[in-house]
């Protein structure tokens, strides 16, 4: 399993990867904003503030340091465990709560789950419920890139459960004969719902089921941010060079709930969970740039305030938006309506204007 | 007589079934300790261990195929699908396999397995979390389709379904899960036979027809109808393979008038079959044109999911449609 | 005005949308080397090279789901399934992704795909190569459906269907795939809109209506019927989704009188959706039932095919029935 | 890749499974039956005496090696190219043919395609068309096995084609999870209908794919009957004492066309066809057996001519049974039939009598 920092900020400096300060330092501010958002959204949940949240604390290295490994111009299909991923790529905070908010001004007007992302500028291409479906998306827009010989890669995160699929099996098998330049990167959480990953698959690890297919399979510490980005980036080159696909493991754990809706507690029990806090990424990144001397604990501090500011004020602007307007209940089905929705739309709203 | 909302009567028939016959088997995803995420299967586990309740990968067609193995082996496997959104990547082994593997092996490997899949909207569960699809596997024959609305219905319906040889799709309105509680028969061999539908009220104005969670849309409209005089005769049919058209268009002859409503999208849903069968039997009955109300045609959506599903006043406009012919 | 059957108009159109846009790709199983198992891509591979006409492995949701990715990305995959009967392992990749994913993605990711699928039966190919199960698309809101009859419609259809930016299932008659041919127009810009019925004959006795390869079947029946002076008009529906609701209502209104033939299945089939709209909209026209003929609702069988396929004389008792009401 | 007999019948003793003379006699015929069974059956197929066949010729040790090391007890999922399988089974001939003609004394009342097999007394199960769905029965009948404490083993045949369904991929993780006594044997016979074993997946072999479920892959040359009976009997010996699944891959060549409408000259040259010709099984095998000394040339072709006149004569008494009873169109879709059918079949009945 690659690792570059150890649990206490420890490290090998011929396996460091080579990143400015700057860079660090952006990084470092990234995993702090996800882990405020996941805990601004959980307390928005309960509050009834929104409908729906699946928090992704304790994936916060996987999700940035996956991410930073990529260019603007590659495309991306995170999980819902991703927002870590949107904002790296660029999508502004506002513009993730509108997301989450379902409103007027959301890219996907409202249609979907709070977390299905789905964002066009960015290359992050939307998001359905159904697990491991978009794995095949991710293979097609490789192969297309390719045939359209555009350098560039596609990036396409899952959870462990997500390799169960017939669609990994068929994503992965595709990507393998076509030496498509795409980049599969599992999140193994340890969890998929209630059921421990080892009772997922009999398989030794997530990473060995390359080898079915003909490819490189890499396994790697996920509370490592400069692991991750290290094997991201290193798959990342390689596809955009021409040598096809990989798959990446990334051993982490699921801090929170499955959802909203879930209570781990039912299913697993406190010292695996505290066992798991001593790995916090952000803990363990926090030490190492505290030792390589450009961070203070007193910094991380003063940013966690001005981060949770910029949050709780972006959510309440975004809260002033407008929800999506009825008439958006029939748009978009078809490029154009058929007459059995106009039927139904016109007749809708005739009610909605009556009542 | 314990009183049971409906997921609690799911969870009893389970039980009673299991305790009753080993070979009644369960399996799905979180089913164990996690109980099932509508806790449809909780304390389960503890009391039957995990060979009867199999927590299973994410693979639905995983689920339902190794079902079918069990079946043809001789057990009496039951399948949860957490949402009925989510079986598709088991429809190959529901239509090319459960259905069909009596009929082509000429009677010689029936597969008795029941599946079970919570459906329907009213959980703000957006597009995968809401879907009623019924109408795909009634028009897959070999499959029986169950689509209970009370709890005392789910016991009788899901212990015919668990005792008969043939497969079901045993559809669980989830949106009524829990809205209410109501008496169940304590007698564990309390059943309910398929094809046979319920009047829930008897009228002589319009016939209404549903099933599954609409029937709690549609008692509302029709205690609002009955507020401007209009008698409604509302007609769950509970299974929709077999469906019981004798009380249909029984009910058609009496009043000469019909609104049928689904939660389903209205293109192709089963409203339709039903509409058919009266057109083609009691046309001349008929007082006013069928009146189908139905989902829109088009996925369903989050924030809007309220202006989505049929509401009572819209069954409403459709009885006082029919009502005023 | 080339002369061509079924079949080669399919292989025509894909040759020309080729050549004119090279997004324009395919993929399937042995549609390269091949040619497909029915000949339908012959001489692509040759023409355009493997990147366009790609062989793939043996696995209808990796077809489908790649298909979806390539055209988010902007590629217009025109898609090969063997049989219709073997697109359920891609089921889910149709219902919850090709069919949602515009709507769910707010316009945003569009995914233009167009699924070639050849269908019914005819061919004495048993359970899985014969099925017609059209319905479960008709049902599934972002999809168009449409199932031609003729060489020229054929070319007219999947030029609209490969211009389009919807996705489509396309399904090809199989059993007339060979068995005529006839003049197809040689304008590569010649496209037939979707949503329009075709008048196959004039009539004022019974409205016939029909789609696919059962348009044939019918044409024989009106035939017979004629003989016995039964006028019949026959409309052949060419798509499902959207449907010329307009022309058939027109007809009943003229005739009064209506049967729906179709091969697939009958309960739940797309004829219910027909005789509800009617049943709905134009039931003060009516001078009969609505007569509605399907196949059995049985899985299709192998030995006793041309029992089970709905025959001429099958059409035209049920044209009988409805003109002798 | 395990290998017992060498192309010209040399072989390591100590390789060679425990299998008396008469055993070896037996296979030896087995395979001879199957292959003249399927020079009939193509012919059969030309003349339009059989609506469709499936031949198997080139696989012969595959299909008898593996039968011979299941018990009577166990149970087969075998394909449709696995007529011989069958037969070891103790399917008799005239029962095998009935299938093939779809006739009144069919067991599936001749609603199957030919050579979809399905022959309850011989625990032979109810197979379909579409590719790979059966692998998950296969392990839901082991599982059940398993639950009942019926020391039996569930064997299964498929294509190297089937590997890339989704079902094949969930049969495989569900068998490992489960330690489900199962036996996958893959007859990689180089094609599914045209496309070549190599561009169906980029993995080294098929057997490797085992890997990905935690469990062991076997490679084994399918022109070898031996080597094909003592991979299949170590890996049943196994299921049965608890040891869990196991996949085989057998690497053969399909020598016909993928069925009775494929034409293979389309898609592959001679040269290959010439090259395969030189390792066929039977010649391999009676090289062996003419080493060993327990079988002459002569002998071999009488039986062959033995086995011929069986076939023939067989086909002529079958074929004068009679065809399916028209009724068998509406029974056996449900257990009872409900009322729509029975309103079906009754005004089919009362046409049928009319005309
Ligand atoms: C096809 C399908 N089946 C079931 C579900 C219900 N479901 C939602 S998330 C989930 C667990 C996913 O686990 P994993 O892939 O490990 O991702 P994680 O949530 O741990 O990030 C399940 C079973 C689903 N969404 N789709
Ligand atoms: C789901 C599905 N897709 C496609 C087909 C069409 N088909 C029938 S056999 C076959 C090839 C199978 O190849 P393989 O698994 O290698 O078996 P072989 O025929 O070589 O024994 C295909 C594609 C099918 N039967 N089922
Ligand atoms: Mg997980
Ligand atoms: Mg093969």
């Amino acid at each position: 399993m690659l690792q570059v920092i150890t649990a206490d900020g420890d490290f090998d400096p011929k396996l460091v990867p080579d990143l400015s300060d700057e860079d660090l330092l952006k990084i470092h501010r990234f995993m702090l904003t996800v882990r405020r958002l996941n805990e601004k959204g959980m307390s928005l949940q309960r509050q009834g503030r929104l409908g729906f949240f699946m928090e992704s604390t304790g994936q916060e290295a996987c999700q940035i340091g996956a991410a930073y490994a990529l260019s603007a111009q590659d495309w991306a299909l995170p999980s819902y465990r991703d927002p870590g991923m949107c904002l790296v790529r660029g999508v502004p905070l506002a513009t993730l709560l509108d997301q989450l908010m379902a409103n007027s001004a959301d890219e996907s007007k409202g249609r979907s789950l709070p977390t299905h992302w789905s964002f066009r500028k960015w290359n992050v291409v939307s998001l359905s419920s159904p697990i491991g479906s978009k794995l095949l998306h991710a293979v097609g827009i490789a192969y297309a890139a390719k045939y359209k010989r555009d350098k560039l890669v596609c990036f396409t995160s899952m959870g462990e459960g997500a390799t169960s699929q017939g669609e990994f099996h068929a994503a992965m098998n595709f990507a393998g004969v076509y030496r498509a330049p795409v980049v599969f990167f599992c999140e193994n959480n340890q969890y998929a719902i209630s059921l421990p990953a080892r009772r997922q698959t009999a398989s030794e690890s997530f990473a060995i089921k390359a080898e079915a297919y003909g490819f490189e399979g890499v396994q790697v510490d996920g509370n490592d941010v400069l692991a991750v980005y290290k094997a991201v980036r290193s798959a990342v080159d390689k596809a955009r060079s021409g040598g096809g696909p990989t798959l990446i493991e990334a051993v982490t754990y699921r801090m929170g709930g499955h959802s909203s809706s879930d209570d781990p507690s039912v299913y697993r029990n406190d010292e695996e969970v505290e066992m798991w806090k001593r790995r916090d990424p952000i803990a363990r990144f926090t030490a190492y740039l505290t030792r390589k001397g450009i961070l203070t604990e007193s910094a991380v501090q003063k940013q966690s305030e001005e981060i949770d500011a910029y949050i709780s004020r972006t959510v309440k602007e975004r809260e002033t938006v407008k929800p999506p307007a009825p008439s958006t209940l029939f748009t978009d089905v078809y490029s154009e309506m058929p007459w059995n929705l106009q039927e139904e739309a016109e007749e809708f709203m005739a009610e909605e204007g009556r009542e | 007589m314990p009183m049971l909302n409906l997921v609690q009567s799911v969870n009893e028939t389970l039980r009673t079934e299991m305790r009753r016959n080993a070979d009644v088997v369960l399996l799905g995803e979180d089913i164990g300790k996690d109980g099932g995420v509508f806790r449809a299967t909780a304390g389960l586990l503890n009391e039957f261990g995990p060979e009867r309740v199999m927590d299973t990968p994410i693979a639905e067609d995983g689920i339902i195929g190794t079902a079918i193995g069990m079946a043809l082996y001789g057990l009496e496997p039951v399948v949860e699908i957490q949402f009925l959104d989510f079986i598709y990547p088991g429809f190959n082994q529901i239509v090319s396999e459960l259905a069909k593997i009596r009929y082509r092996s000429g009677g010689g490997y029936p597969a008795h397995v029941v599946i079970r899949a919570p459906y329907g909207g009213g959980i703000k569960g957006a597009l995968y979390h809401s879907q009623s699809t019924e109408a795909y596997f009634t028009h897959t024959p070999g499959l029986y389709v169950v689509t209970p609305s009370t709890p005392a219905d789910t016991m009788g319906l899901l212990r015919t379904a668990i005792r008969g040889s043939d497969p079901v799709m045993f559809l669980e309105p989830k949106r009524v899960y829990r809205t209410s509680k109501e008496e169940v028969p304590a007698d564990e061999d309390f059943t309910i036979p398929f094809g046979k539908a319920r009047v829930v009220y008897e009228g002589t104005g319009v016939t209404l027809v549903s099933w599954g969670a609409m029937v709690h849309t549609c008692k509302a409209a029709a205690e609002m109808a009955a507020k401007e005089n209009i008698s409604v005769e509302l007609i769950d049919m509970r299974t929709l393979m077999p469906f019981d058209l004798e009380t249909v268009l029984g009910s058609v002859r009496k009043t000469g008038r019909v609104v049928i409503a689904h939660e389903a999208t209205k293109v192709s849903g089963f409203g339709g079959e039903i509409a058919a069968q009266i057109a083609e039997r009691a046309i001349d009955s008929l007082r006013a044109p069928i009146v189908r109300l139905g989902g829109f045609d088009t996925p369903f959506p989050y924030a809007l999911e309220n202006r989505y599903l049929p509401s009572p006043e819209r069954v409403l406009r459709s009885i006082r449609k029919a009502a005023s012919y």
